[in-house]
Order: structure tokens, then C-alpha cells, then sequence
């Protein structure tokens, strides 16, 4: 209905949809080993191809740098990359934080007012498609460039698109028989959002979170390459790759995806807690 | 034609006031209009006098739309009739659902899915502000009348449908009502389950002697636990015959009188009051139903 | 079933314009009250005395250079972008440069579309592959373009055969293509495997073949979840073409302009605002498009108005 | 236009056959490519027989090893970075140092008493990094600053217009005059350049070579015709060099007309300082002094930024550099009896206008 | 105990070999063991003996998890068995799948819901390359069948659950098959809907002649359909019982034989095989049912 509601959701990985399909006796562990091990295997894999090519082809480390050389590069530069992944993660984590609870408040306030709802749906389209390039020096200026607060606000703004989306679905899917059993209990307005509105919005809302998790760590990340102090992983990527330093910038790169893992990983296990019963 | 005047069977019910609170439920002269999107209007009800005495069983039938569940919507307080009156318990039904005078129980369970059974049932008592040993003595209470003591601490997820409802059927008995309004509550079972639920529903209604408003699509669904069953037709939603089915003490009915004869004539009896006396054949059954 | 005339629709339709007009303005109104009552050098805290640039700044400053009047934007796109003869209004230049970019953005998007599609009827025909590329394809869209922009750009100059040969458009058509294929991936995957088990073992009773029930269930089914992985797609392309013609250079685009207008901030803090809103407009008219498409596909949907 | 350049010493030209060039910039089309864009627009290069396709530059694009990748046959870039790209594996080789100064200040305000590099001592120090940052931390080194913080430097201004830091770097040719196009909110006017302190490396010592044009080192060794483009691109080159010189405002249209959008006296002003770090030229435009090549690699090896990363940490190979093209395109040039010194150059005085409009 | 012979109440039919053509379903000795994740296994089906002859109308009926959907999907090759020998019309079952000797329909109508009715009937037509007129002049014959004439242009989401359910009906007779499959068909419609559909079912039985096996819940529904209902029982699912219930010829059974006392003892009887000669009460009613 609005610019993209539906389209962060659906197109997200449903964990309920995968958990039905499998087997009643598939045991944890099991299932552990068939996730993780095939990725795995096709790491291995890519990795020792990308190796042999790089050597076999006498690819030059400018165009192309070896798994190896990667390797070696973080293994030298482990403490900056550990530090530089800190920075870029706190900076995601807060604008997450912010970006979320901005997103709840919003979609609560738009739940009730219809007429807000309507005011919000072109900012929030427009937010949901203004590259990230853009914003960043504009609110450097007005926020300063010598402190992360523009980079947590881009952070923020990313994470709030999908947070507000989807708690406001999840806000209007109170089942009408639950609206019905709450007014059969003379349940007053407060009663209802605890006892039903919230807990029945909380999955969607920890779904949004996901999906904002990654959006919030790419964005802090590359909110670093136009302005602010220069210590995050996006500063030590850029400034490797110009000293065409390409197997430290990869290096780096590494620390980003990782980070992007851990933040999806744990977004992924609350997201599943929250909607286990359902 | 439409408000044929309903002929109660059981003793002692003259056209008394409407407040006489020795009634479960009294609803004199309801009309409900819906009004759609461009101003066309829906008489789902029309002169609807219906009255159910305290502790009675009673059913309402009739083909899909013909308004049950806007009726028992209406007595429950959640929807409001554009004429007419409805009194349960002599009270309002605003009142009635503000004093909690009733329990409720729909088609589907209902049940909020990130509860526990424990913690679904006790919702009601919890929300009017029953102290938590109070809620767990009657918690306790329930899942052992209801026979599920071993799943209080399950989650709705983790039960089957009958065990679902069952959960719903507690939860709707958890403040002792006088009065139990319920649609479709098996409706969604299998047919096995669903007569396994129908003879826990009476055990279960003999033991706490609520009136209980029942609405229903099966006809044997209807006569096994009626008192009374109220036979209502569409376009526009009225009550067109009730008849009086009671088969013998609810406590006392099992199974077997599935098979009795009593039990088939009581289910000829309303067929033959819904479909009209002469059973319809296939030409009749062909008739077009729109939702 | 509630049935909606024609009549009703546009007119709810037009209320949703008219709504989203009034958010506009009041977005609008708000930046100008708080330019108004705001303090000049926003809210700082924790600044250190005689050390430049400490604190954290929660409140924006308000001055012109960080906040020019909603006017001034307006204005500065109405005027020429140089004194030079015959320069055009920077908010002709801006459209100009987001129909190169939305072309681009266009290629782009298709390019994604069909790979996206590839990998999901991989994922679809092979479980294993599924379990193998799907924490890659998810993992993909951390990796910071910048890493890449190198990468695309020599390979794809060493594509060179008769008389094609690489330009700068076909990077950015790629590293827009690398952002939009994700969300196509994925929904297309849960699209096609949305099907329910009766439906497939009708389609298994007809002895029909993995291609057959292919198009004449899967992909129909698939519908519903494609329409917002393309419209996600869609922005992500016009995101992807405007940080590729930044990061890997191509003139023309609104990324261009981003970076070449950006200079002005201090000495023309207006100018830079009218390529921003334009990349913005640029976005709502891919997400538009699409709607479109989706328009066409409505035979397809009717189960989500079902539903 | 310089005098009798047009007319003859075209080896090749004229009989159609252009030899296809590709010259890539490393930043976006500015009057400091002016004249590369007027020996394309005034047909010098055409004259020559070369086709040559400028291509701008963007964020990523680090020219010198799009051109040891093959990407493109000559590559503008600053030569502490091609250093490094060098010591990572580039085999390419400086053919022409057009310009003979640096053109990186950093500027701090008139009253925050910054005069030189050991006044950064614990300040706010802005910077671009993308190895734009060496000159000012071989300054800091050598003023023995410390305690100083880097301040990731945005395409503007503002940062130091605003006081969140204490010295921005600036070339004279953009950000410099970025400055000069603002206005002061105190008077109302533009700031004038008596508002800054300007720290220039060429006084502190520590100035470091800047835009050169770069080669293919294997080729220039194997192909003798690319060998023979090169000179003919360098001849041209300077041709367009010396327009500007002589008519920076040229410069500055024939940009605006390549595309660019930077304001008109902005342009101007850029063509102006352009002017000024190549002329008038000590050995002849393009031709690389050995002591200044010799005090660049110096200080490449002596100098760590934050991350105690160096530039180069071994001298570079023979064939970084060599005038061997160069020298033969101003012999060339010096047989037509074109000024390749601008011995008697004078910059012109250009009026920054508000916006650089 | 488990493989008690079938008494099939028909004329004429011995031990016949399996591939007796004249015989629409021959099941012998089939098996079916599910293997679970962690090599648990479940035996859905064991021993079972089933001939379900040309023309007939076999019901089964049993508990849930008792296997009726396991054994109607290896009769429609859309599962195989573990053990045993299945033949369709003389030929494999997966013959019989590819030759399209029959149709099937399930418990959700499972229409696609971007076809319009008449698209949907079409379906396996155009699957199979039949002409678009022939396919045409095939549809509207079907919509005529099942009364739908006037929605043939419809979508689904149109369509009340009876008329879905008619199309599915539709569709799985588009290639006249002489064996039709049913699991459960009607359990997803309201009580009276579903009386009309079983009427509907036997007359376009009556007037197609095709053989058909019907898994139901239901036990007035499987009597008043069925010439026989097989009764079934879980853990390990296998054929408990046959009961010979023909009431009369398909085409003239009526409503009212529902108020018939024959279909009251053939309910009576299914009744008691399935929960034995006495009537389970209350008691029992209440055991578990987990899922
Ligand atoms: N909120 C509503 N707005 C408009 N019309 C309504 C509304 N609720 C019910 N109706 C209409 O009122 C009539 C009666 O509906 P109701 O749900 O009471 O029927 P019912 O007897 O419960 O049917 P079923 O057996 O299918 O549950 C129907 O025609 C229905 O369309
Ligand atoms: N694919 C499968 N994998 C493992 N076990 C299965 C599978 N399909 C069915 N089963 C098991 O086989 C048994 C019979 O299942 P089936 O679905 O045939 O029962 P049913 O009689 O149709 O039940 P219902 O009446 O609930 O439909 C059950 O115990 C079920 O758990
Ligand atoms: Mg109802
Ligand atoms: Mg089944």
C-alpha cells in the first residue's frame, strides 16, 4: 500500500516457511551440519579457485588480490582491523537502536492517526530510496563532521525504513478475534495494546530489525567515505585502496562482512525467539 | 411472517418484561443494518424475539448468512442492534459484557499464541485483576475440568485443534459465567474430534449449570445438545421455527444416544424445519450459494 | 466480501495524494520551525573548551549553509547552473542527468532481475545449491561496493571482441545490477517454492514435467513475492547506479552531479540539494514503474486480495 | 592561441587514420585538466594523428592502476601515489611532470595563530585521504607534530568554516577558492584571503610532485609505436598547456563545455592557479627535474601516516621515471619555436564571485 | 489381525489376479514405512488388501493418522510403497498416473487463483494438448455438470467454498477418468453446504459411471455416498473392516434418505466397527489427542 511495505518482508527469507518444511525427527544437530556445511564447502572452494587463477594467471595484485596475500594482510593488521570493525559497529549498532525506536513510535503514532499514516507514506518512500551518497555530506554540515553523529544518523535513517514497515503491518494484524475477545473482556484501550496489539506486532517488528540490521552496518560503513573522523572500516578501506593497497583494503573488507554476519546472525536468533510460538 | 412469535417449550415463560432477571438472555424486536461502502444497506436481522431461560441450552441453525453470528455478536455487546433491545440477565448488554456476565468462544480457538495455556486462561482473570494465586488455583481448576492438566505449561502451537478449543472453552468458563455464548466452537474440527468435544461440552455444562448460547451449521451437532433449537433463515435474518429436542439430562447423555431413535427423530424434526417438510432432491440442492 | 467500485477507488486514491501532498508540506514546514527556533549552532555537548571540533552534536545547526530554505532550493534549481551562456536551469540540468541515470538504473535492474531469476531456478532445481549460495547471496550485500569498483571495472575492460568494447555506462550497469539482484533471488525463490504440496502433486497426477509445472504453477505463483522483490530491486538499482557513477565515474548521471555539486556546499549550499531531491524523484519513478508492471501482473495477485 | 603551432610538424595527420588514445584523469573534468581539453578542442592531438578520449576520473578510480591494468594507454596522477602503486606491482613510468609546484595548502583561520606544520600539534587536522594526505604528513613529520588528530576531510568547506577543525587542506586551485566564494555571516561579504593562514608546502619543504602524465613501462620497452604516441601525446599536450596560459579563460570554457558544472569564476580561477604551478617552467613544461623526483621518493620512504603505513618502503626501479619522451616532444616543440618555458608568464587577476558563480 | 481378508460384497470377485483389467483399484500386500530424520520409522500402511471394483463408490473412513491419504496417494502414484503391488485398471499405478486413467481431487480445492473457472477446468487438457476448441466445447459441458454455467468466467476468490469445490470435482473429471480419487473433498465446508455437494457428487457419479475412492471423516457422509466404506486404524494403519451399505441406485438416492431408518443402522453400523460394539462415553472421549 505504501511505497514498499511489503516488499522488505516478503522478500526476506521466512524462517516459519522453512521450519514447516522440514521432517518431524530432524534433530538440531543435524540440521546444523546440513546449513552450515554446504556454504562451507563452497567457500573452500571459491577461495582455493580465486587462489589457483590469481597465481596460475599471474594476476597482479592491483586488479586482483590473492586469498593468501588477503590472509596475510589481516593477519599483520589484525588489532586496526579489530578497532576499525569496533567503530563502524558501534556506530551501526546505535543509528540501529535509534533508527528502531524512531520506526516503533512512528508506526504506533500512524497505527491510530490515519492521517499521519498518509503523511508519512512519500517521506517514507522517499527515505526508503535516497541513496545513502547523497545524505552524507549534506549532514556532515549539519551535524558536524568531527563526531560519528551524522554516520549513526544515516545508520538510523537506513534502519528505520524497515523497522516502521514492518511494525505498522504488524500493528494492524491484530486478528479480529483477539480484537473481539479484548472487547468481550471490557478490556480497557491500555489493556488491549499489552496484552494483544504488542505481542502480536513483536515478530513483525523483529522481522523489520533484520532486515535493518544489515542495511544499518553498510550504511555506517559507507557514510565514512565522505566525511567524519577517520577511523571506521569504510576510512581504512578507501585509504588502502588509493595507496592501491588492494589486499589491506580486502582485508578490511572482511572485518565489514563479518560484522554484516554477526549483526544478521543475532537479529536472525531474536527474530526466531520472538516468533517462536506462532 | 418474519416474527412468528417464538413458542418457548419450557414452563413458566409468558411475554414477562424484558428486565426480569430470572432470563439468561432476552431480546425483544432486534434489527441490525449494516450499511456498505456506497450506502447500500444489509438487513442481516430482523424482528428478532428470542428469549433463553437461566441454565437452558440453546442453539441456533440456519444456512450461512442468515445472521447467527451477528446475533450472538449483538448479545455478546461486540456489535450493536439498530433496533430493539437486548437484556441478559435483566441487564443491559453493554452492562452484562462490562460486568462480565458472560464467556465467550469462537470458531477458531482464539488463543493468543506467545501465552501458555496456563497463562491464555487465566487472561480474563488476570486482566479484571484476580490475584495470581487466586488465577492459579482456577487455572488449575479448568485444565483439570477440561482435561489437560498435563499441557498448562504447552503452548497453543503445540496443540491439536480440539485441544485448542478445549483451551478456549476454559478460557471463556475461567470467571464462572452464568452464561456461555459460542460460535461455531467446533467448527473447524474433524468430525471424530468434534463428537468427542460435543460430549465434553455437555459433562462440562453440567457441572457449572451456565445457559449457553450455541450457534452451529450440523444439525446433529444441534440436537445431541440442545434444549431448544432455534431454526433461522436468510435474506433478511429472521427465526423461522424452534423446536424442543431436550433429549434427557445433559450430564446423563453419552454416546450412545447417538444411536437412539429419539436422537434421529430430533434431527428429522430439524431438517425437515430448515429445509421445509418435504426433504429437497438434487434439484433443489443445485441452487446457487454466494457468499 | 466488501466489492469496491471504481468510483470509491479513485477517490481513496486521490485522498492518498492528497495526504501525501500535505506530508510533503509539512516535512517542509517542520525543516523551516526548526531553522526558525532552532539555535544556529545546534545543540552540542560534551565540547571540550579550546579543543576544535569536540563534543557531539544532537541538534543539527540551522544555518544556510546547513539548512537553506526549502525556497532557496527552489529557487537555485530554477536558475541557470553557470553564468555561461546558455546554461540551463540546474533543475533542467538535474532531470536531464536522472533520465541518463534512470536508464542506466533500468539496464541495471533487468540485468539483476534475470540473474536473480538464474540463481533462483538453481536454488530451486537443487536443494544443496540452495543451502551452498543462499548465506553468499545474503552475504553479497555486505561487501562495500567500493571493494569491487576496481574489480568490475578491469574485467570488464578486458571483455573486448569486434566491435564491442567496455564503457564506463556497462560498469555501473553491473555494480547496479550487484545490488539489485538480491532481493529478486530471494523472492523469486520463496515465489516459486509458494506453491503448496496438493498443488504439486496435482500437477504430478497430470504427469507433468519439471518445466511444465515450472510455468504453469510456479512461476504464476510466484507473482505476489516478485512484484515487491522488483520494486525493492528497483531502488536498489537506482541506489547502486548513482554510488557506481560516483565510485567508478561516468559522466551525465545524477551521481555525477552529486559529487560535482557537492563542492558547492559552503559558497552554494542550495546547489547541492537540487541533484539530492533528484535522486530521490529518480527513486519514486523507478518504485513507479514497477507499480505499473505490477499492474499488468494483477491477474496474478488475486490471491493476495484473497487473502 | 601560441604562435605557429597549427601549422605543419604533423608527422601523420591528415590522411585519416587517427591512432586511438585513452587519457585517464584522476579526478572529475576541471579546469586542471585544462589542457588536455584544449588540445582536444583546438584539434592538436587530431593534428598529430592521435584520437585520444579523455576519461574523467571518480571516487574509486585510482588512474595509475586502471593504467597498469591495461584499462587505458596514459594516466594523470600525483606521483607519491603512482609510487606506491609501483612498489604494489604497477610497472609504469612518469613521461612528463607537467606540473612543477604543489598546489596543496592547508588553511586555518588568521587568528588561530597555525603558522606551519609544528602548529598541528594537537589539533584538528582535516584530510582527504585517497593518498592525497602525503605532503602533509611528510610536513608533520618533519616538524616533529604530534598529538594531532585526522579529521576525514569532505568535498567541502564546511568543516573548517564551522570550526570543527583547525586546518583543512585545500588545493589552490578548488578548495582554497571554495573559501574565498563563501560568505562571511559577520560581514555580510565573501571572506577575503586575509581571513585564513595558509600553510604551502612548497615553503615548508615538504612539497611532493603532483599531476604527471604516466605510461605503460612495458610497452614504451616493446612497442615502438606507442613509444612514438606518447611523444606525440606529450607534444600536444603542451600545446594545449600553453593555450591556457595564454588564455585561461579558454580553459575554462573548454571545460564548461566538456561538461563541467563548477561555477564560471570558480573555473576561471582554477584555470589561473593551474597556471601557476606549471609556469614559468624551470627545464621546459613536463620535463622531470631529478632533485625534485629524488626529494619526492625521499620523502615517500621517510614518511608514515596514522596508520604508521609508509608510501614506499624500497626505491623505486629506474623506470619510474623518464624524459626521454618528453625532452624529444620539446624538441620537437622548440623546432616550431614555441615558448615551452613562459619565462616572462604573469597570472592574471581573477574575481571570485559568491558560489564561484 | 492386521490383514484381515476383505469381504467385498459384490458379485463375482475371488482372488482374481492383480491384473485383472475389469477391476478399477487392486491393492495387494501394500506397505508403506515413512523413515523419519534420525532412521525412525513410521508405518503409515501395512497389509493392505483392497479391490475396489468398476463403477463402485468405496469409502474410507478411520481415525486421523490411520493412513486414508497415505493409500489413496499410492493409488495416484503420487507416493509409492514400501511393499506390496498396486494396480490401476490392470496397469501400474504410475501407468495408470501418465495415462491419466484418473482424477483426483483433495481436500482444498486447490484451484490456481489466476485462472478463471474455466481456466482451471481446462487445466489438464492443456496440459495434455487437447485443442482449445475441443477444450472449450469439454469445459462447457463440465461447468454445465456441476451447475457452475454462469461463473465459468469467474475467479476463485469469487466463489464461495461449494463452488470451489465443484470446480475442483469439475476439473478432476475434465478427462473422463473411470476412477476418481477424493481425499476429503467436502471437510473444509460448513455442514449444509456439504449435504448439498454429496448430493451433487452422486448424481455426476450416477451420470459419469466412473469407480471412486473417498476418504471422509465422516460417518453419515461415507454411508450415505459409499456401496462400501472400509474402515481403517492406526498405528500401524491397516483395514479393520468393509461394510456393504448400498442404499439404492446413486442417481435415485435423495435428502430424504438421510431420514431413512436403512441409513440410520448403516451409521449405526460404521459407528460401532470403527469404536466397537459399545459406544464409548465420556470416559473415553477424553482421551489425548496429540497431533
Ligand atoms: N460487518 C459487516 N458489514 C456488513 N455486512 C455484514 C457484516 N457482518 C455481517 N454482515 C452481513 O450480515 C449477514 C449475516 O452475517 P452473519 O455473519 O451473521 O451470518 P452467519 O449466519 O453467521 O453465517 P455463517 O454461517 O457463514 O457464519 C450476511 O449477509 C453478512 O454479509
Ligand atoms: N511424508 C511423510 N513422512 C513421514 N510420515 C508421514 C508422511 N506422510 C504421512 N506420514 C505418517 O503416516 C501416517 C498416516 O498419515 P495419513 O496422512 O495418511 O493419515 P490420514 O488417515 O490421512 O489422516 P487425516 O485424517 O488426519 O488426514 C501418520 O502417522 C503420518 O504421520
Ligand atoms: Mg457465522
Ligand atoms: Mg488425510
Amino acid at each position: 500500500m505504501t511505497g514498499l511495505p511489503d516488499a522488505a518482508i516478503a522478500t526476506q527469507l521466512a524462517p516459519p516457511a522453512e521450519r514447516r518444511r522440514r521432517g518431524p525427527g530432524d534433530r538440531p544437530l543435524r540440521r546444523f551440519i546440513g546449513l552450515v556445511v554446504p556454504p562451507i564447502v563452497l567457500f573452500i572452494v571459491l577461495v582455493l579457485l580465486v587462489e589457483l587463477v590469481v597465481v596460475a594467471a599471474g594476476i597482479p595484485p592491483f586488479v586482483l588480490a590473492s586469498p593468501s596475500a588477503i590472509w596475510g594482510q589481516l593477519v599483520q593488521y589484525a588489532p586496526q582491523v579489530l578497532q576499525a570493525t569496533l567503530v563502524t559497529g558501534l556506530n551501526a549498532l546505535i543509528g540501529l537502536v535509534i533508527g528502531a525506536v524512531i520506526g516503533v513510535l512512528l508506526a504506533i503514532v500512524a497505527s491510530f492517526i490515519r492521517a499521519i499514516d498518509g503523511m508519512l507514506v512519500p517521506i517514507v518512500a522517499a527515505v526508503a530510496v535516497v541513496p545513502i551518497v547523497a545524505l552524507a555530506p549534506v549532514l556532515y554540515t549539519m551535524f558536524g563532521s568531527t563526531s560519528e553523529v551524522a554516520r549513526i544518523i544515516i545508520a538510523s535513517i537506513a534502519a528505520f525504513v524497515p523497522v516502521f514497515l514492518n511494525t505498522l503491518r504488524g500493528l494492524r494484524q491484530v486478528r479480529p478475534v483477539h480484537r473481539d475477545l479484548m472487547r468481550s473482556y471490557a478490556a480497557t484501550p491500555r489493556q488491549e495494546t499489552r496484552a494483544v496489539t504488542i505481542p502480536s506486532a513483536l515478530p513483525h517488528f523483529f522481522t523489520g530489525l533484520r532486515i535493518a540490521s544489515s542495511l544499518a552496518v553498510i550504511s555506517a560503513l559507507v557514510a565514512e567515505y565522505f566525511g567524519g573522523p577517520r577511523q571506521g572500516l569504510g576510512s581504512a578501506i578507501t585509504t588502502a585502496a588509493a595507496s592501491s593497497a588492494y589486499a589491506r583494503a580486502w582485508a578490511f573488507v572482511i572485518g565489514a562482512i563479518l560484522l554484516g554476519l554477526v549483526f544478521f546472525a543475532l537479529t536472525t536468533v531474536i527474530e526466531r525467539i520472538a516468533s517462536r510460538h506462532r | 411472517m418474519s416474527t412468528s412469535a417464538p413458542q418457548p417449550s419450557a414452563a413458566a415463560t409468558g411475554p414477562t418484561p424484558p428486565a426480569d432477571a430470572t432470563e439468561a438472555v432476552v431480546v425483544r424486536g432486534v434489527e441490525r443494518v449494516f450499511t456498505g461502502a456506497k450506502g447500500a444497506t444489509v438487513t442481516a436481522l430482523t424482528g428478532i424475539e428470542l428469549t433463553v431461560h437461566d441454565g437452558e441450552f440453546v442453539s441456533l441453525i440456519g444456512p450461512s448468512g442468515c445472521g447467527k453470528s451477528t446475533l450472538l455478536r449483538l448479545i455478546a455487546d461486540l456489535d450493536e442492534p439498530t433496533a430493539g433491545d437486548i437484556r441478559v440477565f435483566g441487564r443491559t448488554a453493554r452492562q452484562a459484557r462490562i460486568d462480565q456476565a458472560y464467556g465467550i468462544a469462537f470458531q477458531q480457538a482464539g488463543l493468543l499464541p506467545w501465552r501458555s495455556v496456563a497463562a491464555n486462561i487465566e487472561l480474563p482473570l488476570q486482566l479484571h485483576g484476580v490475584g495470581a494465586s487466586a488465577r492459579r488455583a482456577r487455572v488449575a481448576e479448568l485444565v483439570e475440568l477440561v482435561g489437560l492438566s498435563d499441557f498448562a505449561k504447552h503452548y497453543p502451537d503445540q496443540l491439536s485443534g480440539g485441544m485448542q478449543q478445549r483451551v478456549a472453552i476454559a478460557r471463556s468458563l475461567a470467571e464462572s459465567p452464568r452464561l456461555l455464548l459460542m460460535d461455531e466452537p467446533f467448527g473447524a474440527l474433524d468430525e471424530m474430534t468434534r463428537e468427542r468435544m460435543q460430549t465434553e461440552l455437555l459433562r462440562i455444562r453440567a457441572e457449572t449449570g451456565a445457559a449457553v448460547v450455541f450457534v452451529t451449521h450440523s444439525i446433529p451437532e444441534a440436537v445431541y445438545l440442545s434444549d431448544r433449537v432455534v431454526v433461522m433463515s436468510p435474506r433478511p435474518g429472521r427465526i423461522t421455527d424452534e423446536i424442543d429436542v431436550r433429549l434427557g439430562e445433559a450430564a446423563e447423555r453419552g454416546e450412545d444416544l447417538r444411536e437412539d431413535t429419539a436422537f434421529f427423530e430430533g434431527v428429522t424434526a430439524v431438517r425437515e424445519a430448515l429445509h421445509g417438510p418435504q426433504a429437497s432432491s438434487a434439484g433443489a440442492a443445485r441452487g446457487v450459494d454466494v457468499r | 466480501m466488501t466489492t469496491t467500485t471504481p468510483a470509491t477507488r479513485r477517490a481513496r486514491r486521490w485522498r492518498a495524494v492528497l495526504w501525501g501532498v500535505l506530508g510533503l508540506v509539512a516535512l517542509a514546514a517542520v525543516w523551516e520551525l526548526y531553522k526558525l527556533v532552532g539555535p544556529a549552532d545546534g545543540w552540542l555537548i560534551g565540547a571540550r573548551e579550546g579543543v576544535t571540533g569536540s563534543g557531539i552534536r544532537l541538534l543539527p545547526r540551522t544555518s544556510d549553509q546547513a539548512m537553506p530554505h526549502t525556497w532557496e532550493m527552489l529557487a537555485r534549481a530554477a536558475t541557470p547552473v553557470t553564468r555561461a551562456p546558455g546554461a540551463l536551469p540546474l533543475g533542467v540540468v538535474v532531470l536531464l542527468a536522472a533520465l541518463v541515470s534512470l536508464g542506466i538504473a533500468a539496464l541495471g535492474w533487468l540485468v539483476g532481475v534475470v540473474v536473480g531469476f538464474a540463481l533462483a531456478l538453481l536454488m530451486l532445481g537443487f536443494r544443496i545449491a540452495e543451502r551452498a549460495v543462499l548465506p553468499f547471496v545474503i552475504l553479497s550485500q555486505t561487501v562495500p561496493l567500493i571493494a569491487l569498483a576496481p574489480l568490475i571495472r578491469n574485467w570488464g575492460s578486458r571483455l573486448e571482441f569486434g566491435a564491442f568494447s567496455w564503457e564506463s555506462w556497462m560498469s555501473v550497469v553491473i555494480i547496479a545490477s550487484y545490488l539489485a539482484f538480491f532481493p529478486v533471488a530471494v523472492g523469486a525463490l520463496r515465489g516459486l517454492q509458494s506453491p503448496e504440496a496438493a498443488d504439486l502433486d496435482l500437477m504430478r497426477s497430470y504427469a507433468a514435467g519439471w518445466w511444465t509445472t515450472l510455468f504453469r504453477l510456479r512461476l504464476p505463483a510466484s507473482v505476489p513475492f516478485l512484484i515487491p522483490a522488483l520494486r525493492l530491486a528497483a531502488a536498489n538499482a537506482v541506489v547502486g547506479t548513482v554510488v557506481a557513477e560516483i565510485s567508478v565515474g561516468f559522466s551525465g548521471g545524477i551521481g555525477r552531479l552529486i559529487l560535482e555539486t557537492a563542492v558547492a556546499a559552503s559558497s552554494d549550499p542550495a546547489k547541492p540539494w537540487s541533484p539530492i531531491l533528484g535522486a530521490v524523484l529518480l527513486g519514486l519513478v523507478a518504485a513507479g514503474f514497477v507499480a505499473l508492471l505490477a499492474a499488468f501482473l494483477s491477474p496474478f495477485r488475486r490471491q493476495e486480495t484473497a487473502a | 592561441t601560441s604562435g605557429g603551432t597549427d601549422t605543419d610538424d604533423a608527422t601523420d595527420g591528415g590522411d585519416g587514420e587517427l591512432t586511438p588514445v585513452t587519457l585517464q584523469l584522476q579526478w572529475l573534468t576541471q579546469a586542471q585538466f585544462g589542457g588536455y581539453y584544449l588540445a582536444q578542442a583546438n584539434g592538436y592531438w587530431e593534428d598529430l594523428g592521435l584520437d585520444v578520449e579523455i576519461i574523467p576520473g571518480a571516487v574509486d578510480i585510482v588512474p595509475q592502476d586502471v593504467l597498469a591494468a591495461g584499462d587505458v594507454d596514459f594516466a594523470i596522477a600525483w606521483v607519491p601515489k603512482a609510487l606506491a602503486s609501483i612498489e604494489a606491482g604497477a610497472n609504469i613510468t612518469n613521461i612528463a611532470q607537467i606540473f612543477e609546484r604543489s598546489g596543496t595548502l592547508q588553511v586555518a583561520w588568521a587568528d588561530s595563530g597555525i603558522e606551519g606544520p609544528a602548529d598541528l600539534s594537537n589539533k584538528q587536522v582535516g584530510s582527504w585521504g585517497f593518498g592525497n594526505e602525503w605532503e602533509l604528513f611528510a610536513g608533520l613529520t618533519e616538524a616533529n607534530a604530534s598529538g594531532y588528530t585526522i579529521v576525514q576531510q569532505n568535498f567541502d568547506m564546511n568543516a573548517l568554516l564551522n570550526r570543527e577543525i583547525d586546518a583543512a587542506q585545500a588545493m589552490t586551485y578548488n578548495e582554497y577558492a571554495q573559501l574565498l566564494e563563501a560568505v562571511n555571516p559577520e560581514t555580510g561579504e565573501l571572506y577575503q584571503p586575509e581571513d585564513f593562514s595558509v600553510i604551502d608546502w612548497n615553503e615548508v619543504g615538504t612539497s611532493m610532485l603532483q599531476d604527471a602524465i604516466w605510461a605503460n613501462t612495458e610497452r614504451l620497452e616493446s612497442d615502438e609505436e606507442y613509444a612514438d604516441t606518447a611523444v606525440k601525446l606529450i607534444q600536444g599536450a603542451i600545446l594545449g598547456w600553453i593555450d591556457q596560459r595564454d588564455d585561461p579563460q579558454a580553459a575554462a570554457d573548454a571545460v564548461t563545455a566538456a561538461g563541467s558544472t563548477l561555477g564560471t569564476s570558480h573555473q576561471l580561477w582554477m584555470a589561473n592557479e593551474i597556471n601557476k604551478l606549471i609556469w614559468p617552467s624551470t627545464d621546459g613544461i613536463g620535463h622531470i627535474n631529478e632533485i625534485a623526483w629524488d626529494a619526492t621518493v625521499e620523502m615517500a620512504l621517510g614518511t608514515k601516516n596514522q596508520d604508521g603505513a609508509q608510501v614506499i618502503t624500497t626505491d623505486p626501479p629506474d623506470t619510474a621515471y623518464t624524459n626521454e619522451y618528453v625532452d624529444q616532444a620539446l624538441e620537437n616543440l622548440e623546432a616550431d619555436g614555441v615558448d615551452i618555458l613562459g619565462a616572462d608568464y604573469e597570472p592574471i587577476e581573477v574575481t571570485l564571485e559568491e558560489g564561484g558563480n
